[in-house]
């Protein structure tokens, strides 16, 4: 039994000043909508997010932006709005990029106890200055070092009492391994289950990552829909 | 013939699509090499791998299909095929950085004559982000590049050295453009075909570095 | 009072299951360790982890429940518990390493002063792998030794410097034999609890290093 | 639409002397019955094999070991059987043994594109020897390196003709990880269903890693029935 949240603000209201969280999501898809409503109904300041994308001007990460409680972004696409461009100009703002599937795999170290890892992604360009490279195989690698959070903050499709979770299509994106490398991981999901009901070979995460849940309906706002005979 | 925008992108897509063989597993960066998904070949078999996590990208849905968890790396929805399969961001990575794509077709600013690659940032212009295009670039097994031979300012895009920052380094096998296709060698750049409309001077012209002709080069070729 | 072997078993087991907390996440080492599941009070909600890819191990099947395909690390056929998943070893060894399992309890042949431990070979034997041990030292959060207190000769097990390979170096929290409970910490061995039958001299006798006696000690423990 | 092949030899036929294998399952669980067999009869020699164990006397790898196909043995936990030991101490057979989770992520490094990264396991032991080790955070890691294999053999519950792969239970194990890191990768499988028959949410290892397919039953037998109430 994995304990259970009323609200967004709830399930947030414990996260401090100065927390670094990860985010999932991947645009505006598998975010975890009302925990980062949470967010800014609780106003906490100074924040690190560690999130691929920093959402668009009036959702997602965007109003945590807006709010100013960002300190420092840490993503791989970002500057989807004009205040993230305002701020970053305005020297508010911190940003660290990082190449998309160096962000997955250091995120995914952080969980998997793994302190760094060789890459080739960003060899001989900016991201790479100032780092140790190495060649293996005749091919150069640049080390790259696990990432972790305070606090994870994800979303699901499904979940069980005993927090195991099912992400539905490309809302799974970086949920799974954010769920593992948060120190404390909250799961906004769709439905809740009785422990039982879900198959145990179709479980995405495990409920040893998950320390809390939210049932919560979702907005799943699209970003850019495109339609066949539109 | 005075190439409009569009027609010069589609003469770039339909060319670029002949790079793709049936069986191939592909990924089509954002933007332009999105759209060589609508000039596939129906008789080609071909997955299509979208590194937010979906291998099996379909057609864009009709309206009563759109499911707002299912989009591309454009952030587009999409639909998936028969066949399919979703997974996490770090298992899509793994797959491109562990050479498992056959191709990658990606858009560019500059390539240089040795295979670097600029494509995702202009100093001094809002910094946006390099998402996955610096992994791509060290994992497919092949990286084709398609841009416009020359910039707005009839400037070469193909250059001795890339001015701008770098996705990657010596990585870039193959550049279509709408006035030729060149492949990047240990002895240099190789024309291999010239696109209906230009010379082969026409494309040394416009062209920095210094290219070689291919023995079996093809004129008047798309 | 004599005891028996199985007697002894039986107490360490006992004593071990105690260290399991409610809501706990637990792996137990193959051979006795997987004993301890037998004991383990009903009212206490507890997920045990097998390291070949289950959360949630079961007890052992009826008759007619056996799957070959759902074995636990020791290759026993078990059953899966409400609320289980299955997952690969890439992912279970994650899950391990990065310290998300709150407590190992796993044997010993020998565990030194400061926390090593010693139990995957004896040089000149058969020597058959380490299996996950020495990656389970280093990742629960936890990690609990059980073992004779002595070998069969009489032998402290419990030493100053481990004689046979190491499994892991200064990876051992705790120690649960059939005489003691002690704890490794930064000034060394301090015992917790003795088990009836034994006085703190018999414990000092049988164990190597100096040890120190907690101001909480408890004799008579079990 | 995946290489389909007739039996367990026509489809290991091809594997030359001398090549590296890794080959799916924990103890008897999940091994491909049917691809060793036809290794047997290929009679392919001086084999290196990469997997967590290496059979029982009479099945699975170690009717490769009494046929004397095995050159070098890369795994986990051996030595369940007489003819190993023998071998070993004959210097028949070389030997490296790597902790599990070393193993597990060593295979996963190659099939993703990862030349090393540092981990705990070993750290202090036998297995760390000779070997570079750093620290991070205060605690000191090994540099481990990725694995790869010619060829690799593993074993599925379900597969449909794209090569999209569904596991059983604890059958699943190495398979995944082994799966990504063969240059070919051959897969046994209990049933091959048609292309959009299986959930794609659901898929545990994607066809992109699958060259070939091969049906076939299973014997599935028991190293250690251990029953509730025997």
């Amino acid at each position: 039994m994995k304990k259970h949240y009323m609200n967004g603000y709830d399930a947030v209201s414990e996260i401090a000043d100065g927390s670094t969280l990860m985010v999932g999501g991947f645009g505006l898809v598998g975010i975890p909508e009302q925990m980062i409503l949470g967010l800014v109904e609780s106003g906490a300041k100074n924040l690190t997010i560690i999130s691929n994308n920093c959402g668009v001007d009036d959702w997602g990460l965007g109003l945590l932006l807006k709010n100013h409680q960002i300190k420092k972004m840490i993503g791989s696409y970002v500057g989807e709005n004009k205040e993230f461009e305002r701020q970053v100009l305005s020297g508010e703002l911190e940003v660290e990029l990082i190449p998309q599937g160096t962000l997955a795999e250091r995120i995914r170290a952080g969980g998997a106890g793994i302190p760094a890892f060789y890459t080739p992604a960003g060899v001989g360009t900016k991201v790479a200055e100032g780092k140790e490279t190495r060649v293996f195989h005749g091919k150069e690698y640049v080390l790259e070092h696990a990432l972790y959070a305070d606090y994870s903050l994800i979303r699901a499709c499904l979940a069980d009492e005993a927090g195991n979770l099912i992400y539905n299509k490309t809302a799974r994106n970086f949920n799974p391994m954010i769920a593992a490398a948060g120190k404390i991981t909250l799961a906004e999901v769709e439905n809740i289950v009785a422990t039982g009901n879900l198959n145990a070979d179709q479980i995405h995460t495990p409920g040893i990552y998950v320390q809390g849940l939210l049932e919560a309906k979702q907005e799943k706002r699209i970003e850019r829909k495109t339609i066949r005979n539109g | 013939m005075r190439q409009t925008k569009s027609n010069v992108r589609e003469r770039i897509a339909r060319r670029a699509e002949q790079e793709i063989k049936s069986g191939y597993y592909v990924n089509l960066g954002i933007g332009i090499p999105t759209l060589i998904a609508n000039y596939i070949s129906e008789d080609k078999e071909i997955v299509l791998q979208s590194e937010n996590g979906l291998l099996g990208i379909g057609e864009y849905p009709e309206e009563n299909e759109v499911d707002p968890d299912l989009i591309n790396a454009g952030k587009e929805t999409v639909t998936e095929i028969q066949g399919a399969s979703y997974f996490d961001s770090a298992e899509s990575f793994g797959m491109i950085r562990g050479g498992h794509v056959d191709l990658a077709i990606l858009g560019g600013m500059e390539v240089s004559e040795e295979g670097d690659l600029a494509n995702w940032m202009i100093p001094g212009k809002m910094i946006k982000g390099m998402g996955g295009a610096m992994d791509l670039v060290h994992g497919a097994k092949k990286i084709t590049v398609i841009m416009d031979h020359v910039n707005k300012d009839g400037a070469p895009k193909i250059v001795k050295n890339c001015s701008l920052p770098l996705t990657g380094k010596s990585v870039v096998n193959r550049i279509i453009t709408d006035r030729a296709v060149l492949d990047v060698t240990d002895n240099g750049l190789v024309v291999q075909e010239i696109a209906s409309g230009y010379t082969l001077d026409d494309i040394r012209n416009s062209t920095e570095p210094v290219i070689h002709v291919s023995s079996t080069v093809q004129y008047d070729a798309y």
